[in-house]
């Protein structure tokens, strides 16, 4: 796990670090004073990733009894009324672990813009675990060293438990920071009641019948992958000029006055209220919404196929409660708790056995059954991955083409 | 004297009377527009909603999100977060204020038109420019952002609001009675605190409840200076993505009450000062 | 000494607002621009350079976003000032002893948080809403009719939100009018229309400008409207900015486009206060 | 209160200069006001008058001089430190405190005991008769109550000298007469040395035991009313203080008891040579309209008499007298007052008449004909 080992015992390193960590000199202060902001932005400010020896960094970290998580809106399981969650309160009842759940995360650039200034200038987040979509942010995070190589022998679970579709991806060899919290598609859903007509294919997106009524992602990467797919280009192997035909599309569909709006997760609440009529959508929102009472609502994968994406669980660099992160994976790697939460959230699930536990103790078919929150070999053989950046350009390349279509 | 020529005059001109109904009808009018979001948002607190957000039909009346008011527990700190900043940030934006007020009401300085702009450009700078450029700095001076950050900004954008309200009332107040009160005794010290403090003590007032509204209602300065702290407007605003819980709109019809209460006993607190 | 007091008491007075606004706004804002010259990415770090051509790449990509912000701004103002007007104009002489109860009335709305009021309007104005929905149903409206994500639910949003703020300004001039000059006016063969034209309205101008600077420069700058009540094609300045800083981490961007939006609204400022004065500004601004 | 037992200051002002900026609001005066004297400063508003007060209260710094309040420099002296108060112009009533707490608030500032503070505020309530309103707040009173509350807010702290700015111009003409024999009254009965600032010559003269008139934030001439209105010192003094024809003419002669002057129109007069105390050769001499005795036909004046020949012009009945406007010989206008005792009916405009005067009413200024002519 260690790359360059440092010699000498902690209190050595300290002292290193002391050296080569900035403080907040006052020459410091008047370069801000004097007019730039960029003393946190520049690299002579060091990170906080000066940590190298990742094992006696575990090994000096103690237990706590609590942890901060940061998770998505309606991403856990909940009952009553509130933020009670059954899922946590077994966690702390077997491990005396608390723990701080937050709803902070709407969508993953701007949660990355919000704690990479922080990470850059070696402060702690105040997370001590995060969910991240397999994008170029998770990619960004991982090449910056912003998150901790996770001690994988505290997560006995994950070898036993965890779903092919999640071990060792391609965006994180070996899972040596992440560990999948779900998976899903992102597919079309629809109101058939404002459609009128069944909804089969991407093509439908641009149906100028749907003038005014038709949802699309505002996260470029969702919004570039379903046009790339309309046009039966297979997003993880494209190229820019395929990019530049997604966007013409995109554009056509924008200029028409198909869209409603780029939307984030509101998607949700427009296709609820009827706003929109047909929208790009990920399974388990319409699986809640179905639940709930908007039984209308339809999810589709289209005949051209369909993306699938990773949210996973990962330790940013300062946590405090690393080794209270780690109980929690493990927790979470068991068909009981994966169980309880899968069947509120209806997304795929990391832990194929979760389904028996649905299936028998919870007993609700419906989910347990599903393909879409358990996916067949087939099912997964229409899927698609995301194009994986290989560098910062080529990600500013994609934003360049698909940026101003949301934006103008 | 004036209404012997008046009366028959007001009397004489019909169209003017048809154009007051009209102003009146008019007035009446907007002012409904104006409080139809806030009708809204207090009917659709008692609406039903099964699955936690607030639903745009009409499912049925219930008491049930007053009854779990503050069931979301991120949603009640956020408030408490909200009420600390705005009452904290208003007081020491009007400690800050007032001297200021006195000075740009009572003294002729070098710099005082610099002052001014500097105030008005406070005033009028659009809160994205405020907030991104308060970001900038605390990462320029490596400040973890929290409450402190947000404390800090509303003071910012408040202060401005401050001076310009204490002004007005410092610029109505006579200078004779600070003449009187040192004529009589008093030093500047205690002339301040005996006549000139509690004559703009309302304005003082007036001046705490507009940053506190101010700072309360603050969304978009607050998105950029916030980290992971969360204030009541942030918290309705990302809930918006998803649907709204009725909690929002119930704490929300509490924060508007409890509002139109404390300024309707400022204001009868005032009326009695001003006629006893 | 008591001499040396007396001058330096408006500097002693005015020290800690100068210090704490020299502090959380100038300088801040002086950085903004500093930022706005640096090259860079997010990955390894950005340098400060003399690099103008972010200004240059700000305004010609979103010169549109420019031009529509200005145009949302001038709407929106023109719109409230039309609706605020009348409205101000009769409190201030026909309400009587209850002025300042209707004044309570007007500012009725700031007690419920911005978010919320905007969040509302996306409730009224919704599709299958209230007003909407049965329209659609009884076929008085086509069935693809929509107010929300158009560039006129921006505006109506912005409207709304400073529908007090102008108010007030206007109320403040309108009530100090003598209303003898009226009377005067009517005396010397002036109709009401007349008098209202020739006396009220250029007495009241102050208030208008000072109303119209302030509600112009706020909206021009929101982006939360835009982002509830908006769709595509509705992106202002304020949204772009926000993206710039939250999304694509283009801080260069973000700043040259704030400090150039800065820029602009500045010279209108300044352009009013050599035309008005600072004071009366601050005095409507109240 | 046993007022005459409080003791009497006199105010002494030596070469008093205040400037602001360029502009010199006091020029270099110096004045002398005797313990227990109702002293007026009477001029036009502009004249310094009101910043030589502010000066005494302490309210402005002189930029040299010196101010002596019974022997002791005072100049320097913020004015909570002097023993000095003033009515102000405005009243400036606290408006935050009742009347009683108003009153008090000199007193609570010096930190007398509770008792005291009790017993002389209503002994001077009572002094000014406002004993019932002492739980009111001043917007509560009318002008002329409110003008007592200040007079009390002042006299109470017993200063050695006490400041009137302009007190009464606020009230209407009824109360203003009413007001300035209380004001009188009062000042007789404690004996404090007054100093009341007005630009009203009339309250002036009614009030001041003597009076400075100023000009141009110089003091023209200081004196009893009689002195200063009989023989005025200068032009200025003498058309500031009431009416006053003032014709130009050369002195012919002059010895210790007579001085004869030549008018411009060639008529001869006679004055007392005590009047005339300027030794040019051109002078003005000045008669007041109401010395004149109008002379019609072919009556004659009393011997000894002034006399000149004037045309009578549009006249202006006020009750008690006429008022004409006249045309002397050489064009010049007269103002003359005719008690209505004797004439049943107003001279026709155009009557040529003589007006004659009794010498002894007859006093002199400085003229320099080089100047263009003022009148």
């Amino acid at each position: 796990m260690s790359e360059d080992e440092l010699p000498g015992n902690s209190s050595q390193q300290a002292f290193l670090r002391g050296l080569t960590q900035p403080r907040l000199t006052r020459q410091n202060f008047l370069r801000g004073a004097a007019g730039t902001a960029l003393a946190a932005l520049t690299p002579q400010i060091s990170r906080a990733a000066t940590v190298t020896d990742w094992n006696a960094w575990w090994a000096a970290q103690k237990p706590s009894d609590q942890f901060v998580f940061a998770n998505w809106p309606y991403y856990i399981d909940v009952q009553g009324n509130g933020s009670d969650h059954p899922s946590i309160d077994a966690f702390t009842k077997q491990t005396g672990i608390k723990v701080k759940y937050m709803e902070v995360i709407q969508n993953n650039a701007p949660f990355y813009a919000q704690i990479a200034p922080v990470l850059k200038s070696g402060q702690p987040t105040g997370y001590d675990m995060i969910v991240m979509t397999n994008h170029w942010e998770l990619t960004e995070l991982i090449l910056q060293k912003w998150l901790v190589p996770l001690w994988k022998e505290k997560v006995p679970n994950f070898a036993k438990y965890a779903s092919p579709s999640v071990v060792s991806p391609a965006y994180d060899p070996g899972n040596k920071y992440t560990m999948a919290w779900q998976s899903g598609f992102t597919g079309i859903a629809y109101n058939p009641k404002l459609t009128k007509r069944e909804i089969t294919s991407f093509e439908d997106l641009w149906d100028p019948a749907f003038a005014g009524h038709v949802g699309m992602f505002n996260d470029n990467t969702e919004l570039g992958s379903a046009a790339l797919l309309k046009l039966g280009i297979d997003p993880a192997t494209s190229t820019p000029e395929d990019w530049h035909k997604a966007a013409a599309t995109l554009r056509d569909q924008k200029d028409k006055g198909l869209v409603r709006q780029y939307y984030d997760q509101s998607y949700i609440n427009a296709l609820q209220n009827g706003d929109i009529w047909i929208t790009q959508a990920w399974s388990g929102d319409i699986y809640q919404a179905n639940s709930k009472g908007y039984k209308d609502l339809k999810f589709v994968v289209p005949k051209e196929g369909i993306m699938m994406w990773h949210d996973n669980m990962a330790i940013p660099v300062g946590a405090k409660n690393p080794l209270s992160a780690l109980a929690w994976m493990n927790y979470y790697y068991t068909p009981e708790a994966a169980g309880i939460i899968e069947d509120y959230i209806n997304y795929i699930c990391p832990v194929p056995a979760a389904k028996d536990y649905i299936l028998n103790v919870i007993k609700d078919p419906a989910v347990a059954n599903s393909p879409l929150v358990f996916p067949s070999d087939t099912d997964l053989k229409k899927t698609h991955d995301f194009y994986a950046f290989k560098s910062y350009a080529e990600f500013q390349k994609w934003n360049s083409i698909f940026n101003p279509i949301i934006q103008a | 004297m004036s209404s012997v020529t008046t009366l028959p005059a007001t009397k004489a001109y019909s169209p003017s009377r048809v154009g007051e109904r009209l102003l009146s009808f008019f007035t009446w009018a907007m002012i409904a527009y104006n409080m139809l979001p806030i009708a809204v948002m207090v009917v659709f607190s008692f609406n039903t909603a099964p699955n936690g957000h607030v639903a745009l039909k009409w499912l049925g009346f219930t008491l049930d999100s007053y009854k779990h008011a503050f069931a979301i527990q991120d949603l009640t700190g956020a408030l408490g977060n909200s009420l600390e900043v705005a009452a904290g940030s208003a007081l020491i934006s009007v400690i800050l204020g007032t001297p200021l007020a006195l000075a740009l009401a009572r003294y002729k300085f070098w710099g005082k038109t610099l002052t001014d702009i500097v105030i008005f450009a406070d005033i009028a700078a659009p809160a994205v420019v405020v907030g991104a450029s308060l970001l900038a700095l605390f990462l320029t001076l490596n400040l973890p952002r929290g409450l402190l950050t947000i404390f800090i900004a509303h003071v910012a954008f408040n202060v401005a609001f401050a001076v310009v309200v204490i002004r007005a009332r410092v610029s109505g107040l006579d200078r004779a009675l600070d003449r009187a009160a040192a004529d009589l005794g008093a030093t500047p010290w205690v002339a301040f605190w005996t006549v000139v403090f509690p004559l703009i003590l309302p304005g003082i007032i007036g001046a705490w409840l507009l940053c506190f509204m101010l700072s309360i209602d603050d969304l978009i300065i607050t998105t950029f200076v916030a980290g992971q702290t969360l204030t009541f407007p942030l918290w309705v605003y990302g809930a918006t993505k998803i649907g709204t819980p009725p909690q929002v709109f119930v704490l929300s019809t509490f924060v508007f009450i409890g509002g139109v209460l404390l300024a309707l006993a400022n204001a009868a607190l005032s009326r009695k000062r001003e006629s006893a | 000494m008591r001499r040396l007091r007396g001058k330096l008491s408006p500097y002693l007075l005015s020290l800690p607002s100068w210090v704490y606004l020299l502090m959380f706004f100038l300088i801040p804002l002086g950085s903004m621009l500093g930022m706005a010259l640096a090259t860079g990415d997010p990955l390894d770090g950005y340098t400060m350079s003399d690099n103008f051509q972010e200004f240059v790449d700000a305004f010609t990509n979103y010169q549109d976003t420019f031009y529509r912000s200005f145009w949302y701004g001038t709407a929106s103002t023109v719109a409230t000032l039309l609706l605020a007007y009348p409205v101000a104009y009769w409190i201030a002489f026909h309400a009587g002893r209850y002025k300042s109860s209707f004044l309570f009335l007007i500012m009725l709305p700031f007690f419920v948080s911005f978010v919320i009021r905007v969040e509302a309007w996306q409730f009224i104005l919704a599709d299958e809403g209230f007003i909407f929905g049965p329209l659609k149903s009884i076929g008085l409206l086509p069935q693809n009719f929509h107010v929300l994500s158009t560039q006129w639910a921006v505006i109506g949003g912005l409207v709304y939100n400073s529908f007090a703020y102008y108010v007030l300004p206007l109320y403040v001039v309108l009530e100090k009018i003598d209303r003898r000059l009226v009377r005067a006016a009517n005396d010397l063969y002036a109709s009401p229309p007349t008098a209202f034209v020739k006396i009220v309205l250029p007495l009241s101008a102050p208030g208008v400008f000072a109303g119209f600077l302030l509600v112009f420069v706020t909206n021009v700058g929101d982006f939360v409207n835009a982002d509830i009540l908006g769709g595509p094609g509705t992106y202002m300045i304020g949204n772009v900015i926000q993206d710039a800083f939250f999304v694509n981490q283009d801080y260069p961007m973000a700043a040259a486009l704030s400090s150039m939006l800065m820029l602009m609204l500045m010279i209108a400022i300044l352009l009013y206060s050599k035309a008005f004065g600072t004071d009366a500004i601050q005095e409507y601004a109240a | 209160m046993n007022a005459t037992s409080l003791p009497r200051h006199d105010v002494r002002l030596e070469n008093v200069m205040k400037q602001f900026g360029p502009w010199v609001a006091v020029n270099n005066i110096s004045l002398t006001i005797n313990g227990g004297e109702f002293f007026s400063l009477l001029g036009p508003s502009g004249c310094g008058k009101s910043t030589t007060l502010s000066m005494i209260g302490g309210f402005e710094t002189p930029n040299s001089g010196g101010i002596y309040l019974g022997g002791e420099d005072v100049s320097r002296l913020p004015p909570y430190k002097r023993d000095v108060n003033t009515v102000f112009q405005s009243y400036a009533l606290f408006p935050h405190l009742d009347i009683f707490e108003n009153v008090a608030f000199g007193l609570r500032r010096k930190g007398l005991p509770k008792a005291e503070i009790q017993n002389r505020t209503h002994e001077m309530l009572n002094l000014v008769d406002l004993t019932n309103f002492a739980k009111r707040k001043p917007g509560q009173l009318s002008g002329g109550q409110q003008q007592r509350v200040a007079l009390a807010r002042a006299l109470v702290n017993r200063p050695k000298l006490l400041l009137l700015d302009e007190p009464l111009g606020a009230l209407d003409l009824k109360l203003r007469k009413q007001m300035q024999f209380e004001l009188k009254r009062i000042q007789n009965e404690i004996g404090i040395t007054f100093l009341f600032v007005t630009h009203d010559q009339e309250e002036a003269m009614a009030m001041s035991d003597r009076l400075a008139v100023m000009s141009r934030g110089q003091i023209e001439q200081v004196g009893t009313p009689a002195e200063v209105y009989d023989h005025p010192a200068t032009e200025f003094v003498a058309s500031f203080l009431g009416a006053s024809n003032l014709i130009p003419g050369e002195v012919t002669a002059r010895d210790d008891d007579i001085t004869s002057v030549k008018l411009e129109d060639g008529a001869m007069v006679k004055l007392p040579s005590t009047a005339l105390k300027i030794y040019g050769k051109s002078v003005k001499i000045g008669v007041r309209p109401e010395k004149f005795q109008i002379i019609t036909g072919t009556e004659t004046p009393e011997p000894g008499w002034n006399e000149i020949e004037a045309i009578s012009g549009v006249s202006v009945y006020l009750g008690v007298s006429h008022q004409y406007v006249m045309t002397s010989r050489s064009g010049r206008q007269l103002s003359v007052y005719e008690q209505n005792s004797g004439r049943d009916s107003p001279l026709a405009p155009g009557t040529t008449v003589r007006l004659a005067w009794n010498p002894a009413h007859t006093f002199a200024v400085a003229y320099d004909p080089t100047k263009a002519d003022g009148e």
